[in-house]
C-alpha cells in the first residue's frame, strides 16, 4: 500500500489541474451552459488531444490503458471543475459497457471513435418505474429471424441527446424482475423508431427519456450473450460508482474550500462568522465528511476493477453509501455555512451543492446500497 | 389540565375541513399537487374567498376583523390549510404587518389598509434584509432622511421574497444614523412599489425559480404619514413583528402533507427489493417523522397555551423550538420526497418542451420534486437561521 | 385542550415535589442505596401516607381515583428525585394488572393493601430470550385437577425480590410466540418451588432472575381469563411507558438544569465554559429533547387509558419512541457537558443518565416501537 | 500510487493472526469475552510474551528494540491485537513515556527505564490532568521546587487511568510559576509512585468499576535525575508525546471487534418480528458502521502514509479525524452492543453473588454490556474531547 503518486500520475494530474483552472471557471462554465448544445465541443477536442477520452481503454482497444488511479485523478479535477461534458456517459458508461461485453472488433471501431473525440455514446438502462433496481427492466427485445425488435422507453439517460450510439438494454426473456433474460443492444441514436427528448437536469449536465417503437436491429447489434447481461450492467454501474465517487471528492473539496473562504471573509455582529465556534465546527464535520469520501473514493478505484464479483458488490455498495453520506453532509452544510447566498444561481456553492445531489441520485441511493449491503452477510 | 381535543374543537375541525372541501377551486387544488405551488391569482382567490367567510385574519382584533378564536382553533385552521393543501392568506399581510398596524397604526393606516390587507387588494412583501445585514438584522444601512412632509430613501434590500408581485412594501430604515445602538434609530415604512426610484431584481435561486429580488431604493419619496408609529422605534414594530402570530410557524400541517404525498409515491415505486412503500427503511423513516411530529404538534399547543396565560406581548423563546424543529422537519420531508422520486427527480421543467406537448401526467409528480428539495434548504436560513435560534434558546432560555 | 393544572392538581404537585426537595436529594438517596434493602420502608410509608400508593386506583377498589395528569405530576416528581422505591413495580405495573384484570373482591384485596403500604407487587413477565416481545412466553402453567402448576423462569423483573406477591405469565397454551395462550397468575412469593434471586440494577433499582419449579397454584391464582391474558400484558406495558415518560422528563429536566449550571459554573481557558458557542447550542439540544420528551409524555398520559387498542398502541409506541431518542440525546449530553466528571459516581449527572438508560431499554427501545410503528398503516 | 495491501503485508498479517493464536494464555482468551477485559497479570504476561517474541515496541527505534516495521505493518500489528482480542501493549509505556525517553532521555535514563517499560516490569501511569486543568491542560498547578538535588513536589493529578495498578507516574509539573506564558515552566518528571507523600484516591465511575483515580503529592522528593530533558521544556515534550504514534488511535480493531459480538448475540434474540440478527433495521445499523470503519481504515493508511513521507515530529493535525471519529464510532458499537442486551443489561455485578456460586455462563453475555457502554461515553471526553478535535481541524487544519 502506498499513497503517493508516481511521476506519470502526478503529470496527468497536472495536467488536468490545469486545464480545469484556466479554461473552466464558474464563468466558463455558465458560459457554456447558456450555449444551445449546453457543453462544449471545443473542450471535448482538448480532452481527446489531451488523452482523457481514450485514458480507461487498453493499447489494444485504441486507448491508453491507464488504470484505475490515473481515472480517478482525473474525474476529481472534473468535479472540482463541475465539467458538464458527456465524459461519464460516453467514456465511463459507454465505455465501461463496450469494453466488457463487445467483441475485438467492435471495441476497436467503438472505442477508437471515442478516444478520438468523434464518437459519444450513451447507456440506456433505467426505466420509468425502475429506480434503482439494475434488475427491472420492462423493455423488451424480440428475436425475429435473425433480427431483432426493440420496444419500450428509457427514462433520464445520462446525456442521451448527446449520444450518437446508445447500448440499451432490454429484456429477451423471463420476468420484469429477473436477473436472467436482459440483454443489450447497440443502436445507432438515428435509427427509425427511435425517439429521443433531451432536456437538461438540474446539474447543469443532460438526460433524455428516449423510446423505441418497434426498432428492428440487425444481429450483430446485440452486445455480448443474450439473456445474459445482468453481470455487466452491473459491473457498468459500478464503474459509474467509482468515477462519481472519485468526482464527488473534487466537488465536496471545492465545496469545503469555498466555504472556508466564506466564513473568513464575511462579517456578521461585527466580526468574520468564521469565529463562531459553531460555524468552526460545521466546517470541521465537513472536512471529516470530505475525507471519508476520499478513502472510499479510494476504495472504489481499487475494488472496481476486482475480479469476484460478491468483493466487488460488497465494496462498490459501501463506497457509493459513504459517498452519498458526505455528499450530503458536505451539500447541505455548504449551502447553510453560505446563508441566503448559498441558495442563489450567483454563487458556486449552490451550483456544487446541485452536482453533489444528482450523484446521491445515480446508480443507486444511500437507502439502495445500504439495504444491499444489509442483505450480505457481513465480512465478520 | 385537559389534555384531549374537546369535541367543540374537533367540530370545528370538521367544519373547517368541510369549507375547504366545498369551497377551494379546482385550479388551486390542482397547482396544490405541483410545485411550486400557486399562481399568484390562486393565492388571492382563496384569500378573498377566506375574507368573505371571515377567516382571512383569524388572530386580528375582532374590530378589524379577526374571529376571537383560541388558540387550539387558529392552530386547527392554519393546519388544516397546510394539510389540504390550501395557498396559505399571505403572512406578509396578515401576520406581518397587518398586526403591527393594529397594534401601532393611527386611524387613518387602520382605517385605509387594513380592509385591503385582508382582502389581498394590497400585496405587501417585506424589507428587512441587506446584503450586510442578514442574521446580524440591526446593522441594517438603507436611510431614510426627512425632507418636507417626505423621508428620503436610499439603500438596497434583499432576500425580497414576492417582491416582484408586491404593491407595497414594509421596511425597516435608518433615521437617525448617529444613535448610540444600532438597534436604535430605525423607523418602519410602508413604500408603494410604483413609487418612482424603487427597483426590483430578481435573484434566481437553485431551485431555477424566483422567489427573492433586491429592492433598491434610489432618492424615493415617502410621506412621512406612511411611517409607523414614532420615528427611531422601528426596532421595537420589527421585534413585535418577529414575535407576533407565531401559531403556523411549525408547519406541521405542510409536513404531513408532504410525508402523505412521499407515501403514495413509494406505492408506485420499487426499493432495493419490493414496493418502496413496503421497504422496512423507507417505513421507518415516516414513522420517524410522524413521531417527531406529533411531538412538535403538542409543543405548539402548549406554547400557544402558556402565551395565552402569559399575556404578554414580548416574544417568547420558547417559540424558537417552533421555527427550528419545524424547519427541521420540513427538510426531513423534503429530503424524503427528493430520495423517492430518485433518478426521476433530475430533469428541470424544460423537460416539457422537449415532449412537445405530449408531456405524460405522470411525470408531474416527480417534476417539481429537486427543486423543492433545494428551496427547502433555506427552511433553516430565513426567519432567524437555527444558529440564530439556538442563540436565543441558549441565552433567553437557559440563561447561559 | 388546556394545559393548566387545576388547584387540587397544583395542591398534588407542590405536595411530591416538597417530598423530594426535602427528603430525597442525592445524599439522602446514597444513604438509601447504602442500607441493605436499598430502598426505604419510611419513604414507602410517606408516600401512602400522602395517598400515592392508591393514587390511580379507583375508590371502590380502595384507591383515590387519580387520574392520568395526576400521576404524570408524581411521577415527573419521582425522576427529579431518582426515586428508588418499588413504586412503578408495585402501583403501576402490578396495580395496572390488578385493576385490568382481577375480580372486584381480588382488587379490593390486593389494592388495598398497597394503598396502605402493606402489600408489594411484581410484574413477572420477561424471560431470557423474549427481549421487548411480548408474547414470547416459554413458562408454563398446567392445568392439573383444577391446580395449576407453573414451571420456568423470569428475568429482570422490577423490583421483583422485594414483592410479596408476583403477577406471572405463564403460557397454558400454544406455542412459545403466539399471542393467544398465555395467562396470568397471581402468586405469592413465598409459594413452594418459587426461587427469587434479587440484585441491584445499574439505576439504583433493583431487579430479579425468578424461577418456578412445579409451583402448585390453587385455581384462584389465575387473574382473568385463560389463555386470554396478551391484551392485559399489552396494556400493563403501556401503563409502564406512560409511567417512565413522565418519570423521564423529570430526569431530562434535571440533568439540563445542572448541565446548565455546570456551563456557568465551570471555567476552562479562563472563561466559564458555558461562553463556549458550541456547548450553548449543544445545551439548547437538550432543551429541545426535553421539551419533545415533555410534549410526547402528555401524549401518553392522554392515550394510556384510550379503549380502542390500535389507536392506543400507536400513541404509546410513539411515546416510548421519542422518550428513547430524548433519553438518550439528553443523557449523553449531560454527561459530555460535564467532561471527566460526567462517568463519576460523585457527581449526579450520570445518576440521571444511568437511570434514563436503563428507561430506554425498559418496555421497548427505540428500534422495538419504531419497528412497530412502521409495521402499522400510518395515519395518513 | 498503489491502492492494495501488497502479497508482503497480507502475509504478515497471517504471521501475526498465527501468533495471537498460538501464543495468547488461554485465561486473557477467556477475560477477552467479558468486559472489563484483562487482569493486571493478564495484560503484564501478554506484554511479556511481545517482548520475547520482539514486538513489544514496534515502533521504538531498533537499538531500543523496534522492529523497523512500515507503518501499514504497524497498523496491522495493532488492529491484529484489537480484534482478537488480546491485551494491548501497555500504551502509558509503550506510546507514551517510552518514545519521550527515546527521544529526549539521557543514557543512564534510557538504560535504566527502557528495557523495564518494554518487559512491563514497571507500570506507569500518566500524571497531566488536574482539577482545574482537564481541557485546558496548560493551566496546570502541581508544583516541583528544586531543594538540593531534588525537586520538592505539591499538588494533584486527577483521572489519572490505572494510577492503582502502576510503580511509576510520568508527570507535568511547574517548575517556573513565573515564566511569562502558561506553556512554558513546565517539566517532566518521572515519579515513584512508591516514594513518601504520593497518595492514590480511586474515583468510582458510573460503570462501577475503579479505572481512574486522584494522585496527591505532598512534599515529595523526586531525584532531578528523574527529569526528562531540560527544565521548563515539558510542554514540548508533552506535545510530542500527545502527537507521537497515533496508528492504533483510531481503534478499527476494537470497533470491529465488539461489532461481531453484537452480532453473534443478535443472533440468539429475538427482535420486533423475527431473530435480531435478521432484522432490516439491525442490519444496517451494522452495515453503516461497517462502512464508517472502512473509510476510517484508510483514512488511518492515508495518514500514516503522509506521516512518513512528511518526516517531521510535530503532530499531524490529521489525527484529530482518527481520534474523533474513532471515538464516535467506538461509542456506537458500545450502543449497539447496549441495545443487543436489552433488559439484560441492567443486572449490576452483584447478580452473581445472587446466584450463590451458580451463575448460568450465558448469562455472563451481557453482563458486563452496559457498564461498557457508560464508560464508552468517557470516549469523546479523554485525550482531547470532542471538541478540542473539532477546534484542532478548524484552526490548524481549516486555518480558521
Amino acid at each position: 500500500m502506498d499513497f503517493e503518486l508516481s511521476n506519470e500520475q502526478q503529470l496527468l494530474k497536472d495536467s488536468v489541474d490545469r486545464l480545469i483552472a484556466d479554461r473552466y471557471d464558474l464563468r466558463a462554465r455558465g458560459k457554456i451552459l447558456e450555449s444551445d448544445a449546453g457543453w462544449s465541443r471545443e473542450i471535448w477536442s482538448t480532452l481527446a488531444d489531451l488523452g482523457f477520452l481514450g485514458l480507461p481503454f487498453s493499447a489494444e482497444d485504441g486507448g491508453f490503458g491507464g488504470g484505475p488511479v490515473e481515472q480517478m485523478i482525473i474525474q476529481e479535477a472534473f468535479g472540482r471543475g463541475l465539467l458538464v461534458e458527456p465524459y461519464l456517459a460516453t467514456v465511463i458508461l459507454g465505455g465501461s459497457a463496450i469494453t466488457l461485453a463487445a467483441s475485438p472488433e467492435r471495441r476497436v471501431e467503438i472505442l477508437g471513435g471515442v478516444t478520438e473525440g468523434r464518437r459519444l455514446l450513451a447507456f440506456a438502462h433505467g426505466e420509468r418505474l425502475s429506480r434503482y433496481r439494475l434488475r427491472q427492466v420492462a423493455a423488451t427485445a424480440r428475436g425475429d429471424s435473425g433480427d431483432w425488435v426493440l420496444d419500450g422507453e428509457k427514462t433520464t439517460v445520462i446525456h442521451g441527446g448527446e449520444a450518437d450510439t446508445l447500448i440499451v438494454s432490454a429484456r429477451t426473456s423471463g420476468g420484469k424482475d429477473d436477473e436472467d433474460g436482459i440483454s443489450l443492444f447497440v443502436v445507432p441514436a438515428n435509427t427509425a423508431g427511435v425517439t429521443v427528448r433531451a432536456y437538461p437536469t438540474f446539474d447543469g449536465m443532460r438526460g433524455a427519456d428516449i423510446t423505441f417503437a418497434s426498432v428492428t436491429l440487425t444481429s450483430d447489434a446485440l452486445l455480448g450473450e443474450a439473456d445474459k447481461a445482468y453481470p455487466v450492467i452491473e459491473h457498468v454501474e459500478q464503474h459509474g460508482i467509482a468515477a462519481v465517487a472519485a468526482e464527488s471528492v473534487g466537488l465536496m473539496q471545492a465545496a469545503l474550500d469555498m466555504s472556508v473562504e466564506y466564513l473568513k471573509t464575511r462579517t456578521q455582529f461585527g466580526r468574520p462568522i468564521g469565529e463562531f465556534q459553531v460555524l468552526q465546527h460545521r466546517a470541521a464535520d465537513m472536512y471529516v465528511a470530505v475525507e471519508e469520501a476520499r478513502s472510499i473514493a479510494i476504495h472504489a478505484a481499487m475494488m472496481v476493477g476486482e475480479a469476484d464479483p460478491a468483493a466487488r458488490r460488497q465494496a462498490m455498495a459501501t463506497a457509493k453509501a459513504q459517498i452519498g453520506v458526505s455528499a450530503r453532509e458536505v451539500g447541505q452544510s455548504g449551502v447553510q455555512l453560505h446563508g441566503g447566498i448559498g441558495i442563489t444561481e450567483e454563487y458556486a456553492i449552490g451550483h456544487y451543492f446541485k452536482r453533489l445531489s444528482m450523484i446521491e441520485r445515480q446508480f443507486g441511493d444511500v437507502e439502495h446500497h445500504m439495504a444491499l449491503l444489509a442483505s450480505l452477510e457481513g465480512p465478520g | 389540565m385537559e389534555l384531549a381535543f374537546s369535541a367543540e374543537e374537533l367540530g370545528f375541525r370538521d367544519e373547517v375541513r368541510a369549507f375547504i372541501a366545498k369551497n377551494l377551486p379546482a385550479s388551486a387544488k390542482a397547482n396544490g399537487g405541483r410545485w411550486p405551488h400557486w399562481s399568484k391569482d390562486d393565492i388571492v382567490t382563496w384569500q378573498r374567498i377566506l375574507n368573505k367567510k371571515g377567516w382571512a385574519v383569524p388572530h386580528w382584533p375582532e374590530e378589524h376583523g379577526g374571529t376571537n378564536w383560541s388558540a387550539v382553533q387558529r392552530y386547527i385552521f392554519i393546519e388544516e390549510l397546510l394539510l389540504a393543501p390550501t395557498p396559505e392568506p399571505l403572512s406578509f399581510n396578515v401576520n406581518m404587518v397587518g398586526p403591527v398596524l393594529c397594534a401601532f397604526g393611527n386611524e387613518a393606516q387602520k382605517d385605509f389598509f387594513l380592509p385591503k390587507l385582508r382582502n389581498l387588494d394590497l400585496w405587501f412583501c417585506q424589507g428587512f434584509s441587506e446584503p450586510g445585514a442578514g442574521s446580524d438584522l440591526a446593522s441594517l444601512r438603507t436611510s431614510a432622511v426627512r425632507d418636507g412632509d417626505d423621508y428620503i430613501v436610499n439603500g438596497q434590500k434583499i432576500w425580497t421574497s414576492m417582491a416582484h408581485r408586491a404593491d407595497w412594501i414594509f421596511a425597516l430604515v435608518r433615521t437617525d444614523p448617529n444613535a448610540p445602538k444600532r438597534q436604535m434609530g430605525i423607523s418602519f415604512l410602508l413604500i408603494d412599489m410604483t413609487a418612482p426610484g424603487v427597483t426590483v431584481r430578481g435573484i434566481k435561486t437553485i431551485d431555477d425559480a424566483h422567489h427573492v429580488n433586491e429592492v433598491f431604493f434610489d432618492n424615493v419619496r415617502v410621506p412621512i404619514s406612511n411611517r409607523i408609529g414614532e420615528e427611531n422605534k422601528g426596532w421595537d414594530y420589527a421585534k413585535f413583528l418577529l414575535g407576533n402570530e407565531r401559531t403556523g410557524i411549525a408547519r406541521v400541517g405542510l409536513s404531513r402533507e408532504r410525508l402523505n404525498r412521499a407515501k403514495r409515491l413509494a406505492e408506485k415505486l420499487p426499493a432495493f427489493n419490493g414496493a418502496l412503500a413496503d421497504d422496512p427503511q423507507f417505513r421507518r423513516k415516516c414513522a420517524t417523522i410522524e413521531m417527531q411530529l406529533k411531538s412538535l404538534e403538542i409543543t405548539v399547543m402548549r406554547v400557544l397555551d402558556r402565551q395565552r396565560r402569559r399575556n404578554d406581548s414580548t416574544p417568547d423563546p420558547a417559540t424558537s423550538v417552533l421555527k427550528m424543529r419545524g424547519a427541521e422537519i420540513q427538510q426531513s420531508t423534503a429530503e424524503l420526497l427528493a430520495d423517492v422520486a430518485g433518478p426521476m427527480a433530475a430533469p428541470t421543467d424544460a423537460v416539457r418542451a422537449a415532449y412537445e406537448g405530449d408531456f405524460p401526467t405522470e411525470l408531474e409528480e416527480t417534476l417539481g420534486i429537486i427543486p423543492h428539495y433545494f428551496n427547502s434548504r433555506a427552511a433553516t436560513i430565513y426567519g432567524g437561521s437555527n444558529e440564530i435560534q439556538r442563540n436565543i434558546i441558549a441565552k433567553a432560555v437557559l440563561g447561559l
